[in-house]
């Protein structure tokens, strides 16, 4: 236990916990955006592993890797109209096509990249970047201020949303759809286009989240997310629907990861139980949510389709 | 390709591989492909992948051998428990399944593993020379199959050469994003060595290359992943037992045989990385464990 | 007449308009789309024995979806499928284990006792935290998703390993060969057909009896359309969000002894990923239920469709050698479409019984005004 | 006045039709700049529909409509804002978790754009509301505000819009009498600035103090137009139902037996925390109707929601049915013991909207053994008590397997009676029980009410329509801040005195 308390393995444990979070600090803040406006999007993992595929394949083909995440953005924001086709023009119910999107996500990133790739090659991984001055400020300066650019605009996104979503027309009426879409529709603001941008938004996010995921590793496998997408939707009910608290509901998760994998390194944790203590985070999570016992309310009209009558 | 013209006679032999994770995943699925690929015959070959699921396996092997195919290869010690189930069914085709030390019995079932704690052995005396910190990681998926022979092996090695060896077990063979953080807080704790087995340190070997520190690999030659820093890499090399399996089936012995790959038999090499400049005595030392393991003065632990 | 024909030919026509993108992507990988469906066609059915097979492959669907339509009807939303399951096989596994000489009359019953026992209480888990503790119900299942896993992959790797495994140094994470009486039984000769498959659509007609004509069901229901009401008709709606969550997890628990106990290998054994046990069954029975129209009957033959998929995937993949993951795309494809075919429908519905282009000639007029103002 | 080039609006011939019924059959309608024009009708008459269109919320299959004299398409609410028409709709169209500002900015392009400029539609705001008397504050969330205040917000964001008409649906039907007389000061004012208004009301009283002209339909045809001048309430009553209507009940003698419900020092928290209900005590016998006057926000929700199990009651308070304690019992324990609800909202609290009229009729006794054998329903004995139930209640619905939504509110409201009297209830706990019914079911709501009261139900009678109040009760009790401050009998109940009470004043 004492080898853990030590400055070097603490300011690597927290630059983990970091590097962790961006994916599903990005994912989660999507997501927030999307269900703000009254639709839950399940597929969000479906969409992480799409654009993954293409920013690495990209990446791979050019070596250009701002290209990779143009690429991924773009698939989020064509995965994003496919979503929006389908819940917004033709009413279906959220839950389930959000399924068949990561269904079709999980299928056809694992095609395309048996077909195209085959065998994993390494690409360019993102460099760390300090920032000048403060990343020499010691303790948190390394966890901080020495990261790649990718989790930069991840954190840097947070209080972006918070203010599009607090301050702006565009995201009073995404507020005004997610809790009653016929008040909103009756003072003249277009539900569809509302929802929609706000579909499209939130799934750009999602590819830059995949986009993320994939040039902090270097490397592409099938099923890549393991997950991920559905543990960032997880995320937005932790956080109550704001973005403040879906980027602690991320720090946390990537946090209890991050301890964790440093105890087994260090041996702290044998590894008989090894198992066992990969079930932290998802249980700090939900006891966590359960102390909080915060009462809040969903977005009133999250998943329900809306229907002029 | 097609598989339809499964006929017996004459023509080509027809052999179909099972394996859980994808053909050309540069671990365990794709040193089986490769090895087929290199048996000296005419061949007509079939693969089903990514069949992770052991129900989904069984049904695979089931339909080929209802296919005709003369050999079916079972790539998985997960695999076994249904092979029972199946292979009895089919009594002239022949099946090939391993990791696996015994044939549980059936008498067209070939068995086959690898004796992977030699080549960790070799990895781990290497390892334990270029250690400058004289800490080691090890990213090992979970604790099953080859990779706990491989490792063992290793940290017998690294420990007799003076180096301390950490070994994270993330608890899955397809997590990239949990292994490349295993190896970051192997790096957090000093390691300036890694090492790791099964498909998904892909994703260490590239925190390993960002940070400029040695990788060994096994299963397949990994070098293609980090070109500058991968030492070497335990290659499987099965065909060196497919052959022999493949004789006797000629011969009229379906199966109930079990075969080893090592450094004896030539199944098992180590492939040095040329990019890799290492000193002339760390490499005869190298060869001395090769040749201790070949000839049995060398006990790997395993 | 016309309308309603055309109307239900929809969802057909989806599933077509999603195979026809399958045969694209089988061009684009430079095989024949007509031999490639064949192939699904004839993994699916083409012989008793696939049948029996894609049978099999339905079960855990048909359950899960069972319990989906519950859990949903009562408005929670049961994404815990994967834990249930798990929970489920562990549960009627160790009883397997434990009891291993009990005659086959007595033991089946007491597995599949045993696996409604393990998923009750992962749906129960979320549903007295969602009820009680006002823990969002997503948040929770998924967060139990992750937890049951690891826990899984602990015993099949810890307590529960065979201790052959530990012997040979093998170490799969699986248990021993189960007790053979409690292997469930074949019902048509040598395929393998088995008890589970009977089961499954037995719990669905329950299920079916349960929501539509009992008082338990009918209280699941008022709390699903409306908390309020049924809270101010005297019904406990915390318990019945419970309950509902219990039931969806019993069912999706039978499904994991089933898995269990139905196997080729008579073992539960992962590969130490999430879908390595359950086959995501999971998450595929909440798409069959839905498929289903939410109606735990249609879960049946909504289930089957998908079992064949599943089943066809592998015959695709080792005639044509084109990856399973096609399969796997198509797959949400079809969703994807035939999710967005029921507002087509009742747009089509609308257009034509407005158009009254088989009705009466003079009200054309009043028809544009109508179709344009749908368009618009 | 009658020159056309006055009329703000006119609709000329206006038809519409949902499947199975015509809503609107070749309706005219005018409205003058300066008056408000009254629609009036049975539920299900078609006021509601009308509006709508005028709101581009629904399009009509015929006729036309002028806009200050210039023929005018409406497919839109914005097409209908841009035009100057306001809104208010008979459900609130408010964002709760919004800001009175963020409500009031929605839809209107901002000056700061992409940003808000809440503060300039904050001063915004305090003009409108100073020059109309409309008190509110607009920083402050609207799911803290009363439904008074909410509808003055509603009133704000149609003047923010710079409405010219202003269309509204029953806006007096969840306001206290206090509202309503603040309300029309100004809608008065509004009018006499020279807006039109078009003003939807089951209450005749009120509609007789506020219109200038008054158009009645029913079926969805206009069957006539008057002004409060040349008509009463009892004929207007009459042309709206197309019968005579007793607009205030007989009460007989009552034949008091014995005490059903007793309360003792009950005392009930809020949902904002303070002491809602403040040690409230008294009893109810059977034959007795005891009627809660009181302002709403009073306490009366929380007293009636903790007499039915549904709010937890402060230690040392006490609920007694038929003399045994049920302090401790749940909602389905009290029902068990002889309790009716009809609780104070139609919809969501007292009937399942999509379930069927059948289904809401067996909400509560579902689980009866001649409804269920071995534990599975029997339909046939639930279809025949249900098929007598609607005939009884005189529930007018196509059949009992319609699903209840489609059902008008008045329809809704009997089949809930209709639930909640079959299970003959010794003590009937009934909250606003004719809110938004036309005049017709009222009286027949009414007469139920009494029957019930003479065959030995104990009643408890809560209602914000005074008139309903003083007409029911036996015993009218008032309740100001959470206390009962008088009870007087129902003989010696006036009008003008149970008005002070309510305010307090209890001298
Ligand atoms: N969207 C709709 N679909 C089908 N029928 C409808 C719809 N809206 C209204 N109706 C029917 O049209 C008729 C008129 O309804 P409307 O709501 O206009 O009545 P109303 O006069 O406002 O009644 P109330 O006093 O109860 O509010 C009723 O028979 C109603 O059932
Ligand atoms: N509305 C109802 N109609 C008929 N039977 C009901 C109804 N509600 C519940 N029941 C039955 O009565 C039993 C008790 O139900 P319920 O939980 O609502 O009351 P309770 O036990 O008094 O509640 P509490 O535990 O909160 O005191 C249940 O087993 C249920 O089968
Ligand atoms: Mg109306
Ligand atoms: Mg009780």
């Amino acid at each position: 236990m004492g080898d853990f308390f030590t400055t070097s393995v603490l300011v690597a444990t927290a630059a983990s916990a970091v590097r962790l979070a961006t994916p599903y600090l990005l994912a989660a803040l999507g997501e927030t955006i999307g269900q703000r406006s009254g639709v839950l999007n399940l597929g969000v993992d479906g969409v992480m592993m799409l654009s993954a595929f293409f920013a690495y394949w990209t990446v791979l083909e050019t070596g250009n890797m701002w290209l990779g995440v143009l690429v991924a953005l773009l698939v989020g924001l064509m995965m994003g109209v496919l979503y929006g086709v389908i819940t917004v023009f033709f009413e279906a119910t959220q839950g389930i096509s959000g399924i068949g999107i990561f269904i079709f996500g999980l299928g056809f990133s694992d095609l395309l990249f048996r077909q195209q790739v085959g065998t994993p090659k390494p690409i360019r991984r993102l460099p760390n970047i300090d920032i000048p001055l403060l990343s020499d400020i010691p303790y948190i300066g390394e966890p901080l201020f020495q990261r790649n650019l990718m989790t930069y605009a991840a954190f840097a996104l947070v209080p972006v949303t918070m203010i599009v979503l607090n301050k702006t027309t565009f995201g009073l009426n995404i507020r005004s759809v997610g809790e009653n879409p016929q008040a909103a529709d009756s003072l003249g603001v277009s539900v569809e286009r509302t929802r929609f941008s706000a579909i499209m938004i939130g799934n750009a996010f999602a590819g830059l989240a995949g986009a993320a995921l994939v040039l902090q590793l270097g490397i592409f496998q099938p099923h890549l997310t393991q997950g991920m997408g559905f543990i960032a939707v997880a995320l937005v009910y932790f956080g109550a629907w704001k973005p403040l608290g879906v980027m602690g509901g991320a720090l946390l998760f990537g946090l209890v990861n991050a301890v964790v994998l440093q105890w087994k390194a260090l041996g702290i944790i044998p590894v008989s139980i090894s198992d066992l203590a990969g079930m932290a985070p998802a249980v700090v999570t939900i006891i966590a949510l359960v102390l909080l016992a915060r009462r809040v309310n969903a977005p009133a009209a999250l998943t329900k389709p809306f229907v002029r009558s | 390709g097609s598989s339809d013209d499964s006929s017996d006679d004459g023509g080509a032999l027809t052999m179909a591989i099972v394996a859980p994770s994808a053909s050309d995943d540069l671990a365990f699925s794709q040193s089986m492909v490769d090895s087929v690929n290199a048996l000296d015959r005419e061949i007509t070959l079939s693969i089903t992948d990514g069949t992770f699921i052991v129900e989904e396996a069984a049904a695979a092997i089931r339909g080929y051998a209802e296919d005709g195919i003369d050999v079916v290869i079972a790539h998985g010690t997960q695999f076994g428990a249904s092979l029972a189930e199946i292979a009895p069914d089919f009594p002239d085709t022949t099946f090939v399944w391993g990791t696996a030390t015994d044939t549980q019995g059936l008498g067209n079932v070939f068995a086959y593993s690898p004796a992977s704690d030699e080549g960790g052995y070799v990895n781990g005396v290497v390892a334990a020379a270029v250690s400058e910190s004289g800490k080691i990681g090890v990213v090992g998926p979970v604790e099953a199959g080859d990779a706990v022979p491989y490792i063992n092996g290793f940290t017998t090695a690294a420990e007799a050469g003076g180096a301390q060896v950490s070994v994270t077990y993330t608890g899955s063979f397809g997590d990239v994003a949990l292994a490349a953080e295993a190896a970051q807080a192997h790096l957090a704790n000093d390691a300036d060595v890694l090492t790791g087995t099964a498909q998904m340190v892909v994703g260490a070997v590239g925190v390993a290359a960002d940070a400029g520190v040695p990788w060994f690999g096994t299963q397949s030659n990994q070098t293609s992943l980090a070109p500058d820093l991968v030492i070497a890499s335990q290659v499987y090399h099965w065909e060196v037992v497919l052959e022999e399996m493949l004789d006797l089936r000629d011969s009229g012995t379906k199966g109930g045989k079990a075969f080893e790959i090592n450094l004896a038999n030539g199944g098992l090499v180590i492939e040095f990385n040329d990019g890799y400049d290492l000193s002339d005595d760390v490499r005869a030392s190298a060869d001395a464990a090769i040749a201790g393991i070949i000839d049995g003065s060398v006990n790997t632990g395993a | 007449m016309i309308n309603k024909l055309l109307g239900g030919l929809v969802p057909f026509i989806a599933a077509l308009a999603a195979f026809a993108c399958g045969a694209i992507m089988l061009v684009a990988l430079g095989a024949n789309p007509f031999v490639g469906l064949e192939a699904i066609f004839d993994g699916a059915f083409g012989s008793g024995d696939r049948i029996a097979v894609t049978a099999v492959r339905a079960t855990p669907l048909i359950l899960v979806g069972a319990g989906i339509t519950i859990a949903f009807r009562t408005n929670v939303i049961n994404i815990g499928g994967e834990s249930q399951i798990i929970a489920g096989a562990l549960l009627a596994t160790v009883t397997a284990l434990a009891l291993p000489d009990l005659p086959a009359v007595v033991l089946i019953p007491l597995i599949i006792v045993a696996g409604a026992v393990g998923g009750g209480i992962l749906g129960a888990i979320p549903g007295a935290l969602k009820a009680y503790a006002s823990v969002n119900e997503i948040l929770s299942t998924i967060m139990l998703n992750l937890m049951m896993v690891q826990f899984m992959n602990y015993l099949l790797r810890g307590p529960l390993i065979d201790p052959y495994e530990l012997q040979a140094g093998t170490r799969i994470p699986q248990t021993q060969r189960l007790s053979d009486n409690a292997a469930l039984p074949s019902l048509a000769g040598d395929t393998r057909l088995h008890l589970g498959v009977l089961i499954a659509v037995l719990a669905a007609g329950v299920a079916y009896v349960i929501l539509w004509r009992t008082p338990i069901g009918f209280r699941l229901r008022a709390v699903g359309h409306s908390p309020k009401a049924a809270r101010a008709a005297g019904i406990n709606v915390k318990r019945n969000i419970t309950l509902a969550l219990t039931i969806s997890g019993s069912l999706a628990g039978i499904a994991g002894a089933i898995l269990v106990f139905g196997s080729e290998g008579q073992r539960m054994v992962t590969d130490g990923s999430a879908t390595g046990f359950t086959s995501s069954a999971g998450f595929n029975g909440i798409v069959a239920a839905l498929f289903g129209g939410l109606h735990p009957l249609w879960t049946v033959p909504s289930a089957f469709l998908f079992g064949a998929l599943l089943t066809g995937a592998t015959q695709l993949q080792r005639v044509l050698q084109v990856p399973s993951s096609l399969a796997v795309a198509m797959n949400g494809l079809i969703v994807i479409f035939v999710i967005s075919s029921s507002r087509v429908r009742s747009w089509l519905d609308k257009t034509l019984s407005d158009s009254k282009l088989f009705n009466k000639q003079d009200d054309a007029d009043s028809s544009h005004e109508e179709m344009s103002q749908t368009n618009g | 006045m009658t020159d056309t080039n006055n009329n703000l609006l006119e609709m000329r011939g206006v038809t519409k039709r949902f499947p199975g019924v015509v809503a609107n059959n070749n309706i005219d309608l005018d409205v003058r700049y300066g008056e408000v024009h009254t629609l009036l009708g049975e539920n299900g008459a078609g006021k509601s529909t009308l509006v709508k269109i005028l709101f581009g919320l629904y399009q009509a299959d015929e006729g036309e409509i002028l806009l200050r004299g210039n023929p005018i398409d409406i497919d839109s609410p914005s097409a209908a804002i841009d035009s100057r028409v306001g809104m208010i709709h008979q459900h609130f169209m408010l964002v709760p978790t919004l800001t009175v500002c963020e409500n009031v900015a929605l839809g209107v392009p901002s000056d700061r754009r992409p940003f808000t400029d809440l503060e300039n539609v904050a001063t915004r705001i305090s003009d409108i509301s100073n020059e109309h008397g409309l008190a509110v504050d607009p920083w402050v969330k609207v799911e803290h505000l009363s439904v008074g205040e909410r509808q003055r917000v509603e009133i704000i964001k149609a003047l923010y819009r710079d409405a010219e008409l202003l269309v509204l649906d029953e806006p007096t039907a969840v306001l206290t009498p206090k509202e309503v007389e603040d309300l029309f000061v100004i809608l008065r004012r509004m009018a006499d600035s020279g807006k039109g208004l078009i003003f939807i009301s089951h209450k005749l009283r009120e509609v007789m103090s506020l219109s200038d002209r008054i158009t009645v339909l029913r079926d969805g045809e206009v069957v006539g137009e008057t002004t409060p001048s040349e008509t009463n309430r009892q004929e207007l009553a009459q042309m709206m139902v197309g019968r005579d209507v007793r607009l205030t009940p007989d009460l007989p003698e009552s034949k008091l037996g014995a005490k059903r419900l007793e309360l003792s020092d009950l005392t009930v928290i809020g949902d904002n925390e303070t002491v809602a209900v403040n040690k409230v005590s008294f009893d109810i016998h059977a034959g007795e109707i005891l009627g809660i006057a009181g302002v709403s926000g009073n306490g009366q929700r929380e007293l009636a929601e903790a007499i039915a199990g549904l709010r937890e009651i402060e230690p040392g308070s006490s609920i007694e049915l038929d003399n045994s304690d049920v302090t401790l019992c749940s909602t389905h324990e009290r029902r068990e013991k002889g309790l009716g609800f009809i609780p104070e909202e139609r919809i969501p609290d007292g009937a399942i909207p999509d379930f069927t009229v059948s289904e809401n009729l067996v909400l509560v006794n579902h689980g009866d053994e001649n409804f269920t054998k071995r534990g599975l329903f029997s339909f046939d004995s639930i279809r025949s008590h249900n098929v007598e139930l609607v005939s009884d209640f005189d529930v007018k619905t196509p059949s009992i397997e319609t699903p209840t939504s489609s059902l008008s509110g008045g329809n809704i409201q009997k089949v809930i009676l209709a639930r909640e009297l079959s299970a003959k209830p010794t003590f009937l706990l009934a909250c606003q029980p004719t809110r938004g019914v036309d005049i017709g079911a009222a009286e027949y709501i009414h007469n139920r009410l009494i029957e019930q009261r003479d065959i030995g139900t104990a009643t408890l009678l809560i209602s914000e329509d005074l008139d309903e109040v003083i007409g029911l009760s036996d015993r009218i009790a008032v309740m100001y801040e959470g206390e009962i401050i008088s009870i007087v009998s129902g003989e010696d109940a006036e009008r003008n005195k149970i008005g002070l009470l309510m305010a307090g004043v209890t001298d």
